[in-house]
């Protein structure tokens, strides 16, 4: 249900794969997010890092959240570097029923961007730096400071 | 003993550190200034758990985890 | 831009297609909205009628909301028959950010049900029957009444 | 002479109607029952361009379309 891989994303693999594994499951909707790493600031690649046994209790809580409305969720994520023009993310929702799948979308993916354990690192001549201006500090920091 | 790993940018090593509860390792760690420049801004999960209540104890074998934010996508 | 199939979509070339297409545009989100007709009220399939040169305006317009945010629209959808299990419509949105992205589909398909100017009917024992009870009158409606 | 045509469940040819106006159309409209009772939900259509004004003139040669409640997707 997650899925981590090493580099970018086969996003039309994904894209098909999920379809087919839902195709008798009677969702009306179905809404993929998809992110591409944008060329910017002079970045020839971003760099992930991820914490997976988190990560696997965030998704694991948010399919939870998505079942008590009839729903499900999906994602799969990069690790390590990822060129520009490439994807790193894919995450999407079926829902019997439009409405549900669109707030859920929104909440899933914004929720991933503030409490996912993954730290991004741009890539400039090859070197890994710290996308610290971009970056959220996640629910609950501060706890040792 | 309490083992503290430090996640993604942080760049350090794990450590063991005897400890009874969050605020000894707040000292502790307070005294590393490579360190301490992070915890502001830092998350802590107790064995792969987010917590968020300063009071939760620890006990010996405890795996405590420094997250410093984050920007998946 | 906007197109038009007789019979039901072939889901994953559409969406490998639109990300091709834009592969090299820099967006860094992409959200398609895929619409599945549901097994329920013992239908067989759906039916689709469309007046085009109306929907090709809407969508003209909708183009032009989405380019002065930055992003683009794309649409496709059935015209006639549509199997259960089948999809009947896509639509997605490219923007440089996710923000305007994730409030752009949930407006731009949102308003595709309220306004495009497209007529549904199920299907049943190869008769087909108005959805009236799901039908919702167009902006402006009463004009005449 | 005016084009009048019937979009989707209505289900009827067109009709060419003399008429100045709106009012024209609906008084004319309103005697066959099979259409009439569309008319309350129906939005309305001034060659291909969608209309909310009810004193939008009428001239020779215009179409007006009849759109009943729609559901795409």
């Amino acid at each position: 249900m997650m899925e981590l891989y090493d580099g970018d994303l086969d996003t039309k693999e994904i894209f098909g794969r999920w379809l087919d594994e839902q195709s008798n499951s009677n969702y009306g909707a179905y809404i993929p997010f998809v992110g591409t790493i944008r060329a910017e600031d002079g970045i020839e690649a971003l760099s992930f890092d991820i914490y997976e046994p988190i990560l696997q209790k965030w998704f694991d809580d948010w399919q939870d959240r998505a079942k008590a409305k009839g729903a499900i969720v999906k994602m799969a994520h990069s690790i390590g570097d990822v060129p520009v023009h490439k994807s790193s993310y894919v995450s999407a929702v079926f829902s019997p029923k439009r409405r549900v799948a669109l707030e859920l979308i929104d909440e899933f993916v914004e929720d991933f961007k503030a409490n996912a354990p993954i730290w991004k690192y741009d890539v400039i001549d090859g070197k890994r730096i710290y996308a610290e201006d971009r970056s959220t500090p996640m629910d609950g920091f501060g706890l040792l400071g | 003993m309490i083992r503290v790993e430090f996640l993604g940018p942080i760049g350090k090593e794990p450590i063991e550190i005897e400890a009874d509860n969050l605020l000894d390792v707040s000292n502790y760690l307070k005294r590393d200034e490579s360190i301490s420049k992070w915890l502001d801004k830092c998350a802590v999960a107790l064995n792969d758990m987010m917590i968020s209540d300063p009071n939760t104890p620890l006990k010996d074998g405890d795996k405590l985890s420094i997250l410093p934010p984050v920007c998946g996508g």
